[in-house]
């Protein structure tokens, strides 16, 4: 925040300078209009671009640290967590249920963390709230298995190319969401002209949409998606 | 358009003969599909029913009358010619509707619908809603809605999807156990609620299905009409209003003349004539 | 420093160039429009894992078997159950609609007691204690038996544990609601001996000849009716359907008989004279004067008078007896509409003495005469004097309309104390100001019902009900079903409420009583309970979650006793003055009795059953002289009068208002009540000589320009 | 008060009573802009629209203002591409309401969708084959192009003309107008068109289908010329209106006369084609579809076959006639009852392509849908009216609107 500050003061006093040096010139008063247009431009411009985005974004820390690379590294791999159920469905983030399989109210480790969640969620055999980074809008559907067991050949992707690698995160980032639309931030991109690097830095329609024109020469007709 | 070589042509056709009238199809479609209710339903043309179910007389006097019941999903046109263009899709301007050439269902998505309503006025058999009202529930209700269908918003425009989510959670099944979906484990909310076995749903294009051997469709354009493909070579089944063109995937099925008479309109002499004829090679069908 | 117009100008144009070129106005032209995707006020439903569950629906007697699709445990849709014996699949609107019956706005969220004319609410503890201390006082006084039970026609153990729990306490005054399955057994008495009841083959009959029973309007068990009727045509099987009106039933049969409404017995009569006359008829064992029956309708009910009487041609009565008698497995089939109200003992009698002189009896396809052989094996209850004085009394009156006039006749209370359980009495009955005056008549009146409806506001204390959704219980498939199926209704999700399954509640009062009356109900719970009573049949309800009782044609052939109509009893006549007759019409879109219908269900009614809050009265052209179609027009009746609109109908018979059962309800349900009007509140009860059947087909009644 | 700003040596009511008819104007407007926001607050449940009648008045009213703001694209064609030089005299008046009537259609259109926040989708998400996404870009476009033509006029005014940028920039603009006027009519050809083709396309709806040519229904082309007939009728109506209440002069009868002659000539083909069309519709599209001519005109409380001959007739053949001779058209009175007649017919002609294609039953067991418009939905569409009004006020009080004011009103005594 300060940073911008800064930066938004630098912007008023230089056109303040300016226009101390430019007074006695100009009585009508017009360069001092130029002097002002310029102020405010650069105020309103860097404000459009570093302080915006921070005021479009809430942020929230998950409830508490989770460790992907230690987990897959005990578990094995992805779907060890996030498994398919019988009926072709994803089971997506884990409940307490499943975690239980491994984890008691006595934890395994001596991370703080495992702590938080023996006494807070096991005990209380409550659901970890978590925040989910790439949780799409409701009238999303996506089928995981149509990704990954499509018959195709070309519906074998894995989870990396969507979701990153994040199995071999070891802290969990905070989850950043939009004010407005209450999206979280990875659907539209990091960049806040939603310029990507990676086909994970991004989880748009056009994202989807390219990925399929690539893969089978067509969008998809609407249904494929939407629900 | 995909050249998709073994695409589906999901159709329906329903027995008017066998159909009670009973408003079970109405009631699954609504609680299927998170279809709100009014506390005043009874203004029909501002009241939400994907499937609705007309009631028809054969407007003669007692004890002559005769009634049939009329259920009316929507029709997933594939419009003039066979080629996609539905009335309703052909007009959207925001491409929120479309024709899957894959399945032959007319889709229709909320969050990109901006209500301009161009498509209701479009579509000939008032399949298509508007959302005049936001949707609310009695406190405690939203939690039977089902996550499978997305609530609509105020001021967007909704119809019946052949139950488009039960089809995607069939096909989700199949992928896991890495075959292809047999064709009854994908049939609609008021296809398997009718209590009278009216309404049969499958793949037109699958000649093993029951409801490509009752419809039989005629692959080739009528000879009377090009604009009609499709047309049953049945002399049982009709459409409705396939004289537009529209080339409906909902066949009706009755043994009754003046029930299928009713399917359309006519000029005066015109049904002697057409009653009798049955897409282009029903002579040899 | 000056700062001027140009100043402010440059600002003002700085800043605008200044956000023009960065991201906000795209972000926020983007985001708000996806804010419009995702307003807050739209709800988003859970996901999670689907699963689905069996059980059986207690709606209506027809018991069909449900399955339940739950999102994480979550109800979301009620289908009907593949390969169920009774429904096979199909399922009628209510029993999909039912999620609605759990956050019905007129649930009855905890127990309550009235004060004054408003409810509040109280603990199930203090509601127990305040009901059993009532009791103890009635019983008390020393007179046990003026304590009462009004239940809804469905059998079952909580409706035998109610009627267990009245034994003890010492009363015979139990009455059931007007029901398809009380008329049945009451025309099986009086016909092949008591204990019995019919059932219609209707799944293998060629021939059916439907006397206004409405078939696919609700008669019977509706879903395994539908099933059968839908199934005819590729049984190359026909239905016959002999009715005033075109209902979905004479509109889906092969041939329509219009009749004119109450002369139903006239015709079966008439065509058994025709039977008799041709000698087309089936020597069985005929006793209690066959002969004198023989001479009496060959006399009184020759196609000729018939036809005067019914309006039917006598040549058509002649050749629908022969056709009934060529047929080769034809039924005859009783109960205008649903068969539970206005209808009377000739009429059923009538019918069945039709299927009697065929030879139908306990053949394929014919009418069974089934020993409703209770699957149900309470333990002996014990007694105490009290209970054996009680249980030596005779009831108070033979019928629930007869309870109600004599409630409402005698100067000092008949009953002191009143159960009502799943039944309401206040709307369904005929003339509801007098059942609602004989309701005040009683001093203290306990409601078991989940619903404030019309009877539970008339009551004193509501013990509440948990709905289908929530409780255990066994439910047997109700009247004119060929076969008994017993189904399992299981808890689909806890009580949403504070509410208790009615055994429950009734095994607390009890216990709550202590002495031999607990005693008899020795259970914790009633779920202990109909694990012990359901006997042999438990693990096949708790395992299959059904278990068929009875089926096919049952062994030999009962015996048929004419004394009955050998006296040819009176016909009933509609009471009231006016030139038209108004007649009840079953819709089956609409709940007739209790529970009301769903707002989904309300929902699917036609606007020209329904317009607003205004209900439409169906009515012949012929006979609307001056009233325009869609027009408002007063109906008039000795009973009262009602504002309606008017659809002409060229199906119903002239001179004929038909009026539909199941609107004009008064509880709070914006959804549901305050439309239209009850049809119950416009004809006044008609009693039967003899069944004590409230027998009143319509009124006559007037319809005038409004 | 104000007179630094009112044209040099033209006369001008007193400020205050100026401002009183803005009152009473900005009085309706308000009411309007008031059911506008319940409108948009509320959503639609504020309408009589129901699922039968998905486009109704409002749909209408867009139809019609852009019908007779016609006027605009076709006197400045004839203007700038023609060079019917006379024709100046009128044409920045014709830009105005032109301006006038298609901000209306797009504020309009803006209250009539379901989700107004999303209505940018139609431009983002464009749909190549609905008529209505053409007509979304070539209005749009076109409104563009008559604020440019209006500009000049605007820079015109005494006091912003004193600053010689401005002053250069009118100037300039004046010159290359011819330009803008040529894109101006070719995006109006499409989007009157295309408003057309809206209801042509309709093939479930056999009242408005109409046969095709290449990919264009004959309703795309019938409304163009429509538009192009009947808009300067519109342009002519409202110069009288102003005349009388200003009571002035303000337009030369031969610069009135001139479009008036040609417009009633543009009326009578236009008849003759519209006549073609309905004949061919009635006798052969329709039948084809097992329609006759009497389901669209009977068993219905309101449309008979007198709209038909409303509209053909008292709305357009007689119209067209008056105009085309010399003797009636030089006649004030007929002169006005013609132009009134045209605008008229123009607006039946719009109706019936709207409010009467979704009256009309399509399935055999279907009822006729009559409809009657709530007050918001009525307040919504006089509102621009009243925006129209107060526009043409101020512009004409503070703009050189007519160049021949000032000469018709020498003998300057006029003081309304």
């Amino acid at each position: 925040m300060s940073e911008i500050e800064n930066k938004t003061e630098n912007g008023s006093m230089d056109g303040a300078g300016e226009c101390a040096a430019g007074e006695p010139k100009d009585d009508k008063g017009l360069g001092l209009g130029v002097i002002f247009f310029l102020g405010a431009f650069l105020i309103c411009f860097l404000s459009g671009w570093l302080l915006f985005p921070k005021l479009l974004y809430s942020k929230h820390e998950q409830p508490f640290n989770f460790d992907h690379k230690l987990h897959t590294e005990e578990a094995g791999d992805c779907e060890s967590c996030h498994f398919f159920r019988e009926d072709g469905t994803f089971s997506g983030i884990p409940d307490l249920a499943s975690c239980m399989e491994c984890h008691t109210d006595e934890p395994m480790g001596d991370t703080e963390d495992e702590a938080i969640f023996a006494e807070e969620y096991v005990a209380k055999e409550k659901e970890v709230p978590w925040f989910v980074y790439s949780r799409q809008p409701d009238c999303v559907y996506f089928s995981h298995a149509a990704h990954m067991m499509g018959e195709n050949a070309k519906g074998k992707m894995d989870c990396k190319t969507c979701h990153g690698p994040i199995g071999e995160s070891t802290t969990s980032r905070p989850y950043e969401e939009n004010r407005l639309t209450g999206y979280s931030r990875d659907i539209w991109g990091k960049n806040i002209w939603g310029i990507k690097k990676n086909s994970w830095d991004r989880m748009k329609m056009d994202d989807c949409a390219d990925c399929h024109v690539e893969m089978d020469g067509h969008k998809g007709y609407c249904f494929q998606c939407h629900k | 358009m995909i050249q998709n070589t073994k695409a589906h042509k999901f159709g329906m056709v329903i027995d008017l003969d066998k159909c009670t009238g009973c408003g079970s199809c109405m009631v699954s479609c609504m609680a299927e599909n998170n279809v709100p209710f009014k506390e005043d339903e009874s203004r029909k043309k501002d009241s939400i029913t994907w499937m609705r179910v007309y009631k028809l007389t054969n407007g003669k006097s007692f004890p002559d009358t005769e009634v049939v019941y009329m259920p009316r999903p929507c029709q997933h046109c594939s419009g003039l010619g066979d080629h996609g263009h539905s009335p309703c899709v052909s007009v959207c301007p925001a491409t929120a509707t479309d024709y899957g050439y894959d399945t032959g269902i007319v889709s229709q998505i909320y969050t990109r619908c901006f209500g301009c309503r161009y498509c209701m006025g479009a579509c000939p058999y008032h399949a298509r809603y508007f959302n005049w009202w936001d949707p609310t529930w009695p406190e405690g209700m939203e939690s039977y809605l089902s996550p499978n269908v997305s609530p609509r918003m105020r001021g967007v425009v909704e119809k019946c999807s052949f139950c488009y989510h039960r089809y995607q959670l069939a096909r989700e099944k199949a992928y896991v156990e890495e075959r292809e979906i047999e064709e009854n484990e994908y049939q609609t909310a008021c296809t398997t609620a009718c209590p009278a076995d009216a309404i049969i749903f499958g793949d037109l294009n699958n000649p093993a299905h029951q409801v490509h051997q009752i419809v039989k469709p005629d692959p080739h354009p009528d000879p009377r009409n090009h604009k009609v493909v499709g047309k049953s070579r049945n002399p049982k089944v009709f459409r409705l209003l396939e004289r537009l063109g529209t080339n409906t995937k909902v066949y009706y099925m009755s043994e009754r003349e003046w029930v299928r008479k009713a399917g359309d309109s006519y000029l005066d002499g015109e049904w002697d004539e057409v009653k009798n004829h049955h897409g282009s090679s029903s002579s040899h069908g | 420093m000056k700062i001027d117009r140009r100043s402010f100008l440059g600002l003002g144009l700085g800043a605008a160039a200044g956000i023009a070129v960065s991201p906000v106005g795209v972000k926020l032209t983007d985001d708000s429009s996806i804010w419009t995707q995702n307003w807050p006020w739209t709800p988003v439903p859970e996901d999670g894992e689907i699963s689905y569950e069996n059980s059986v629906c207690s709606l209506c007697p027809g018991s069909c078997g449900i399955s339940v699709r739950k999102i994480k445990n979550r109800p979301v849709k009620i289908e009907g159950l593949d390969e169920y014996p009774v429904n096979d699949g199909g399922i009628c609107l209510h029993g999909i609609a039912g999620l609605q019956y759990l956050y019905d706005p007129a649930r009855v969220k905890s127990p309550m007691r009235k004060n004054g004319d408003r409810f509040e609410p109280i603990s199930w503890d203090e509601a127990i204690s305040l009901v059993s201390g009532k009791l103890a006082d009635v019983r008390d006084s020393g007179a046990p038996h003026t304590l009462g039970l009004i239940s809804g026609g469905a059998g079952g153990s909580v409706t035998a544990l109610f009627k267990r729990f009245l034994d003890a306490f010492g009363s015979p005054n139990v009455y059931a609601m007007p029901s398809l399955e009380d008329n049945l057994s009451l025309t099986a008495a009086t016909l092949h001996g008591a204990g019995n009841t019919i059932g219609f083959d209707l799944e293998n009959a060629d021939l059916v000849l439907s006397f206004g029973a409405g078939l696919i309007e609700g008669w019977g068990s509706p879903m395994a009716c539908f099933k059968a009727n839908s199934a005819r045509r590729d049984r190359h099987a026909k239905l016959y359907q002999i009715e005033p009106r075109l209902s979905n039933t004479a509109a889906n049969a092969d041939r329509w008989i219009p009749i004119k409404p109450g002369t139903e017995a006239d015709l079966a009569l008439g065509l058994c004279a025709v039977l008799l006359k041709k000698n087309l008829f089936t020597p069985g064992e005929f006793f209690g004067g066959f002969n004198r029956f023989a001479a009496v309708v060959q006399k009184e009910y020759a196609p000729e008078k018939v036809e005067a009487v019914t309006g039917v041609k006598a040549a058509d009565i002649e050749k629908l007896a022969v056709a009934f008698a060529k047929a080769k497995m034809p039924v005859a089939v009783p109960g205008k509409g649903r068969g539970d109200h206005g209808q009377n003992l000739k009429e059923f009698a009538a019918v069945q003495t039709l299927n009697a002189l065929a030879g139908r009896l306990n053949k394929e396809g014919g009418a069974f005469v089934m020993n409703p052989d209770s699957y149900l094996a309470f333990p002996e209850a014990s007694m105490d004097d009290a209970a054996e004085a009680g249980a030596g009394q005779e009831k108070s009156v033979g019928s629930v309309n007869e309870l109600v006039d004599t409630l409402n006749a005698s100067a000092k209370p008949v009953l002191n104390a009143l159960f009502v359980y799943n039944a309401n009495p206040c709307y369904t009955l005929r003339d509801t100001k007098r059942v609602k005056e004989a309701f005040k008549k009683v001093p203290f009146v306990v409601s078991f019902s989940s619903f404030m409806d019309e009877t539970a506001m008339a009551s004193d204390v509501i013990l509440p009900a948990s709905t289908f959704l929530e409780r255990l219980e066994d439910v047997p498939t109700g009247g004119g079903l060929a076969k008994t199926v017993v189904g399992l209704t299981r808890p689909m999700v806890n009580p949403i409420f504070d509410t208790k399954n009615p055994g429950d509640a009734l095994i607390l009062l009890a216990q709550a009583m202590g002495g031999t009356i607990a005693e008899s109900c020795a259970w914790d719970t009633y779920d202990e309970c109909l694990e012990e009573v359901a006997g042999d049949i438990w693990d096949a309800l708790s395992e299959d979650g059904y278990a068929v009782v009875s089926e096919g044609a049952p062994m030999g052939t009962p015996g048929t006793d004419f004394s009955f109509l050998a006296s040819n009893p009176a016909s009933v006549q509609a009471g009231g003055n006016g030139d038209l007759l108004l007649v009840p019409i079953d819709n089956i879109r609409l709940a007739g009795t209790a529970p009301a219908s769903t707002p989904f269900a309300v929902k699917t009614v036609s606007d020209r059953v329904l317009s607003g809050t205004d209900i439409v009265v169906e009515i012949n052209p012929e006979t609307a002289k001056g009233l325009k179609d869609c027009g408002y027009a007063v109906l008039i009746t000795s009973q009262g009068k009602a504002r309606v609109k008017v659809n002409f109908n060229e199906g119903i018979m002239p001179g004929v208002i038909g009026m539909v059962k199941g609107l004009g309800h008064t509880f709070d349900n914006p959804y549901v009540a305050g439309k239209g009007v009850n049809v119950n509140d416009l004809i006044g009860p008609v009693i039967e000589p003899g069944s004590g059947m409230d027998a009143a087909f319509g009124i006559k009644a007037t319809l005038s320009k409004a | 008060m104000d007179s630094a700003l009112i044209p040099e040596g033209a006369k001008r009511c007193p400020f205050p009573k100026f401002m009183l008819g803005m009152a009473i104007v900005g009085a309706v407007l308000l009411w309007g802009v008031y059911a506008m926001f319940l409108c948009w607050f509320k959503g639609l449940n504020q309408t009589n629209m129901d699922d039968y009648y998905g486009f109704a008045l409002w749909i209408w009213a867009d139809l019609a203002v852009i019908a007779v703001g016609g006027g605009a694209f076709f006197t400045g064609l004839l203007k700038y591409i023609f060079k019917i030089d006379e024709l100046k005299n009128i044409i920045n008046f014709a830009v105005i309401i032109g301006f006038i009537c298609y901000s209306s259609a797009l504020l309009i259109l803006a209250i009539d969708i379901g989700q107004p926040l999303r209505g940018w989708f139609i431009f983002w998400h464009a749909n190549v084959h609905s008529m209505l996404t053409e007509v979304a870009f070539c209005l749009s476009c076109y409104f563009a192009v008559l604020t440019i033509e209006f500009i000049p006029n605007i820079l015109e005014n005494r006091q912003l003309n004193k600053v010689s940028f401005f002053h250069h920039l009118a100037h300039n603009m004046h010159g290359v107008m011819a330009v803008f006027a040529a894109t101006g009519a070719f995006l109006s050809f499409f989007h009157q068109g295309s408003l057309g083709g809206v209801a042509g396309v309709m093939f479930g709806r056999p009242f408005a289908f109409r046969e095709h040519i290449l990919i264009w229904p004959w309703t795309f082309f019938l409304f163009t010329w429509s538009a192009a007939a009947f808009g300067p009728c519109f342009t002519l109506l409202v110069t009288k209106i102003t005349e009388a209440i200003t009571g002035k002069k303000l337009v030369s009868d031969k610069t009135v006369n001139l479009l008036a002659k040609i417009s009633g000539w543009m009326i009578t083909t236009y008849m003759i084609a519209k006549i073609i069309d309905t004949v061919y519709w009635a006798q052969v599209t329709a039948p084809s579809m097992g329609f006759t001519l009497d389901h669209f005109y009977s068993n219905n409380a309101f449309y008979g076959y007198w709209i038909l001959f409303a509209e053909i007739i008292v709305g357009g053949v007689v119209p067209g006639l008056l105009l085309i001779f010399k003797k009636t058209r030089e006649n004030p009175i007929a002169l006005l009852t013609a132009i009134t007649l045209g605008v008229i017919g123009v607006c039946l002609n719009r109706w019936v392509m709207v409010l009467q294609i979704m009256a009309v039953p399509v399935m055999p067991f279907d009822t006729w849908a009559l409809y009657i418009p709530s007050w918001q939905e009525v307040a919504t569409t006089i509102l621009p009216v009243a925006y129209g009004i107060m526009l043409i006020a101020v512009s004409y009080r503070y703009l050189p609107v007519f160049p021949q004011e000032l000469e018709l009103n020498k003998p300057a005594q006029a003081t309304e």
